[in-house]
């Protein structure tokens, strides 16, 4: 199967979404002649012209509530935002209306929008430029969350999103775009709100989603070799949640550490240990124990950075712990 | 009455009986609003147009119906002028199952696919990119419509309506953005609020051709209206238009219509240019109206509101499991 | 002891605090000349004047940014939205800058400013003015964030919020303003951080805030007539949170409900499982429950607006299933 | 070079020694900036100012030791332009102890109480609002100082700088806002980002009195700030300045100089007209600068810069614990 980047995996997912159907545009900050902020959208404007690939002014409330327009009348609007960070702006068009448009309107007016763009943390972006907002947007009913962490489930999620009469949300990730894995070159499609089963083990499961998928799945090959055995859970979506999936696990392994790029109070996390410990109360060998960034703004010292993310000692050692092994 | 213009000359007769039927029907609807109100039939948030009905209904008399319009919470005018059923808008005022908006939406939201009317938005300033992105929507599909944003004048003060004026401009797009400058934001005078009074020039930072015309009178509405319309549909300029009205009752039902903010004797002064009565005057000078007509007309429009509000009293209370509908939608695509 | 209506508890706070030191002042949409859109400062304009009174254009991004300027070079703003919902417009000053200036600067800028508003639903507002921004703000570090429920606490908290030198959120309610408490003529202040047991109980606990803890306390009479007895824990300030009171009385009642007035999806009621699954998991006889709003924006419809509310029904019915009652 | 205006008689000399010193500090330093970020020395974000110092020097020489400075995360030059030494900025560019923010903020985000520099912002027009709420400030308390506010010029599509300047014009606030417009926003071009590029004509929607000026030309900056300095300082009244300058350099460091959206024809064409040069062949013209003494400035600035990448080098990292200092304040009122 051929080997490309997330960031193309992006790319050939709204390529061929925008080939399918010709409502779907693509609007941001230096989609067209920048040629995307980070590249996803390559050769864009070439290819599709200036009416389909639409540069805007630095001005992510007004552009987000030109796509909630447009998608009212009608298309099919991809909303690049540069980073989530910048998208704070928009949040009043993406919560206040986009997520309540067709409640609002007692089911008239749909709301076909894909509101996209990395999110949390690069390096040394500091305070305002390093934050994972999915735990403030999954918080809210009317929109979809994903947060794919591969490049498979990059493309097959944002071809659904594309296609989806809702508002979705898609956090990607700068750190992310240049990884690699294989995408098979015929169309396929990842049904959102399906969590999948990376690793399968039976000692502790490790429920995540987005940037933290790798770091969860090298947790899981270092852990092997000292002969546990770990259930790595990938959300993909993180609203609607794959609740099923999260029990079926748990209950097999009866140990959980759930690990998240964002921050710990509110955070996903807390979701889903609100979850398991309802769900399987009876299963819990121990508590559910979880990994997240540092209670702190983001500090721009490469050493303090690193300190405050999650990262692949930390999530090992918070197995151990789950597993009572120190 | 402006001494009727050249461009007028089309809307005599039985043009201005249907504009006199419009505004009056817009009256008489919120006159009762106000009554089921006070009767707990109406419940939230409810800003009455009383006042600006001149503005709605010359607005909409030179628009298509494939046209669009969009506006804030002070919604029940517009929507019945665009032609909006009193029955949907009463329903949904009484928040029943027939409601244009099945009950969920309310006095700010009406919604209504068949008269393409937009909405009925809560946030000040949101609606007006919203607004942008329908004439991008109309100009990437090659279409000649145009949409028709109504806006309060605080709105003006928003960055929401700066970032999307700009983008109108900048991309040419066909959106007529009309300011109703009612001279408050609920207690706030313009001059309080915005640091130039002459609004309409806000227009210049982008480049966008721009008016103001008085709001009482239907005709100079239409005028100003008009070549904003035409502009917009035949070369695809938008136009920001401040029409200059006022509010006759207070800000919403909780707010008293006078006192704090604004003096009794504006108020009554203000009233004296009553958008209805100067149209009518207007008609009867030009003996394009009998008092019997009016009687009967006025007779007609009460039974029509009789009959929404019946319709509104009798249609039923939602489900329960309405709760959880329409928050999502099932995709087909 | 003087009974007074919650609206005037936190009226007298700001004028208490106005008074003590003039570097404080108030700004915000109606605050002045209107009086208050929903009066709480009442009288203010003709005792302090228009230089601390400040009426605003209904600018929300733009007057937090004020606040948070005025801030940076020593006044102490008070800023009132008109209600949390408006403040979606704002939230890139208060939480990529107000939240973040402290650390951003080393240290060197403080941010001793106040956002306060009401918060939550009031009656058939519908979606766009019927939201609880707690788990949201919580999710921030960097802010603090206060929900008094009763007129004492609205005042005390308010007043150390006031005094304190960082970025204090206070969420109000529309439906709060008119409700009545004791409070002595006394200057006092409450510690932001710190819960108050409200009522005493061996049975469950009610861990709640804001809102619903009038809602909490109801609950708590009536069980009492079928003797169970209700530890009811509010918690007064979100962040930080006081985890030692939470703890002390689970670890007490071996039973928890969470009462809380927004959504569930990484709510405030997550984060408390989330403490009490890890440090009370052997005291526990049952799964943590929560209550809080339903998972859809607010409807219009009076009857759906209740059904969607928490309420004593739903607090009552989730003691008993946690008691294993029915 | 503009033929002297008699306001610049004052500037003769030693003044201009002074300038040319500024100007030569922030272009020599920040191409150590460039060497140090390919080292690794410094990470994330670096946005250089170079081709920008007329506009940094030219406005601080105006400015008085209480007055308040803020601009965005371009913020290298003004901090040195201000008086921040060099020291601090390139240990904070490092992100060690020593830095101006403790290494916490870095390259985007330079602050300063002792020079009352508020940083260094990362939002673009996320700083307008901040520096209109220090204007309220001033005047709350009476005094006589000034805030200079600068910005891109991409940032006067934003809402915040539409809200901001409104509350600055409404209010009377004693708020300089500077706009750097060297023509592109990242790789946007103004004319593909604003309707209309005369943007300064922007403050007439806030009745603010505006200008315009050459950016390269330090003694035009120099006239233009300094008469909106004294009308704030004198009057209370805010202006809006647009200065015409050029990035010499990428956008940030990952941006290439010139190919994608600007040609490097018109890159060379622009660096004929280096802030430097022009100052410094003013200067020689007038024989206010031998040969000698620009030698020798040159030598010494690099000897400041290079004690400055000594001492960042030899600061040390911060400990683990400071990642939870800073946090909160704790509150001794
Ligand atoms: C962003 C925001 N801030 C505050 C409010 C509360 N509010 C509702 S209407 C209103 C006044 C608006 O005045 P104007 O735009 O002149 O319209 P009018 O009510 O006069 O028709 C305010 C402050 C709101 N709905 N949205
Ligand atoms: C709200 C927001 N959107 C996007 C960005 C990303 N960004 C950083 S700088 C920049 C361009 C700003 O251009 P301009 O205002 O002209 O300033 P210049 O970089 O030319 O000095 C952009 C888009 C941001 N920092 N903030
Ligand atoms: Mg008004
Ligand atoms: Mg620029």
């Amino acid at each position: 199967m051929p080997v490309i980047t997330y960031r193309d995996a992006l790319g050939a997912a709204i390529r061929e979404e925008m080939q399918r159907d010709d409502r779907v545009f693509l609007m941001g900050e230096e989609v067209a002649v920048y040629q995307g902020a980070y590249k996803v959208s390559k050769g864009f404007l070439q290819e599709f012209g200036e009416m389909r690939v639409v540069d805007t002014p630095i001005t992510e409330l007004g552009f987000a509530g030109v796509g909630v327009g447009a998608a009212m009348v009608g298309l099919r609007p991809v909303i690049e935002f540069m980073t989530w960070n910048f998208a704070l702006l928009a949040l009043d068009q993406v919560v206040n209306v986009a997520a309540k448009m067709l409640y609002m309107s007692g089911g008239q007016f749909k709301m076909p929008i894909v509101f996209r763009g990395p999110n949390g943390a690069a390096l040394q972006l500091s305070a305002q430029h390093s934050q994972a907002w999915e735990s403030w947007l999954a918080h809210i009913p009317g929109l979809k969350v994903i947060a794919p962490g591969t490049p498979y489930d990059a493309k097959g999620l944002l071809k659904s999103a594309i296609r989806d009469d809702n508002p979705v949300c898609v956090l990607e990730g700068e750190m992310l775009y240049n990884t690699k894995g294989e995408v098979p070159d015929e169309e396929y499609l990842i049904p959102i709100g399906k969590a999948d089963l990376k690793r399968e083990g039976e000692h502790c499961s490790i429920i995540t989603h987005g940037k933290m998928v790798l770091v969860a799945l090298q947790a899981a090959d270092q852990l092997a070799k000292e002969g546990i055995n770990i259930d790595v859970v990938d959300l993909r979506t993180v609203r609607p949640m794959d609740v099923e999936a999260i029990s079926t696990s748990v209950k097999k392994t009866n140990r959980a550490v759930v690990l998240e790029e964002g921050w710990e109070f509110c955070g996903v996390g807390a979701q889903v240990v609100d979850h398991i410990q309802r769900d399987c109360f009876d299963y819990l060998d121990a508590p559910v124990l979880r990994v997240h960034q540092a209670d702190t703004p983001m500090p721009y010292a490469k050493s303090l950075e690193k300190a405050a993310k999650p990262d692949l000692p930390k999530a090992i050692a918070a197995v151990r712990k789950v597993m009572y092994l120190d | 009455m402006a001494a009727k213009k050249k461009s007028d000359t089309q809307t005599d007769g039985a043009q201005n009986l249907e504009l006199l039927h419009s505004m009056l029907l817009q009256r008489r609807f919120e006159e009762r609003c106000a009554e089921a109100y006070a009767l707990g039939k109406i419940g939230g948030f409810c800003h009455l147009y009383i006042g600006q009905e001149a503005v709605s209904t010359g607005t909409m008399s030179q628009l298509r119906p494939d046209d669009y319009v969009i506006t804030t919470y002070r919604d029940h005018g517009p929507a019945l002028a665009r032609g909006m059923t009193p029955r949907s808008v009463m329903a949904e005022l009484f928040g029943r199952q027939d409601g244009c908006a099945r009950g969920k939406g309310g006095s700010m939201h009406m919604f209504d696919t068949n008269t393409n009317f937009l909405g009925g938005h809560g946030i000040v300033g949101g609606h007006v990119p919203i607004a942008t992105g329908v004439g991008f929507a109309i100009k990437y599909r090659g279409g000649d419509q145009v949409i028709a944003c109504f806006m309060g004048e605080s709105v003006v003060n928003t960055g929401a309506f700066h970032e999307a004026l700009n983008m109108a401009g900048l991309w040419k797009l066909p959106c007529v953005f009309i300011i109703e400058n009612n001279r408050y934001g609920m207690g706030t005078s313009l001059e309080r609020a915005s640091a130039i009074t002459d609004i309409y020039e806000r227009g210049a930072a982008y480049n966008m051709p721009r008016n103001q015309c008085d709001g009482q009178d239907i005709f100079a509405v239409r005028q100003a209206v008009g070549e904003a319309v035409e502009r917009a549909r035949k070369e695809q300029i938008p136009t920001l238009l401040e029409v200059r009205t006022y509010r006759f009752m207070g800000h919403s039902m909780s707010d008293a219509v006078s006192g704090t903010y604004r003096p009794k004797s504006e108020l009554e002064e203000q009233m004296k240019r009553d958008p209805i009565t100067l149209l009518r005057n207007h008609m009867q000078e030009a003996s394009q109206l009998t008092d019997e007509q009016l009687q009967q007309m006025d007779v007609e429009i009460k039974a029509v509101v009789q009959d929404a509000w019946d319709f509104a009293d009798a249609s039923p209370e939602l489900p329960q499991e309405a709760l959880y509908e329409d928050v999502y939608a099932d995709t087909t695509t």
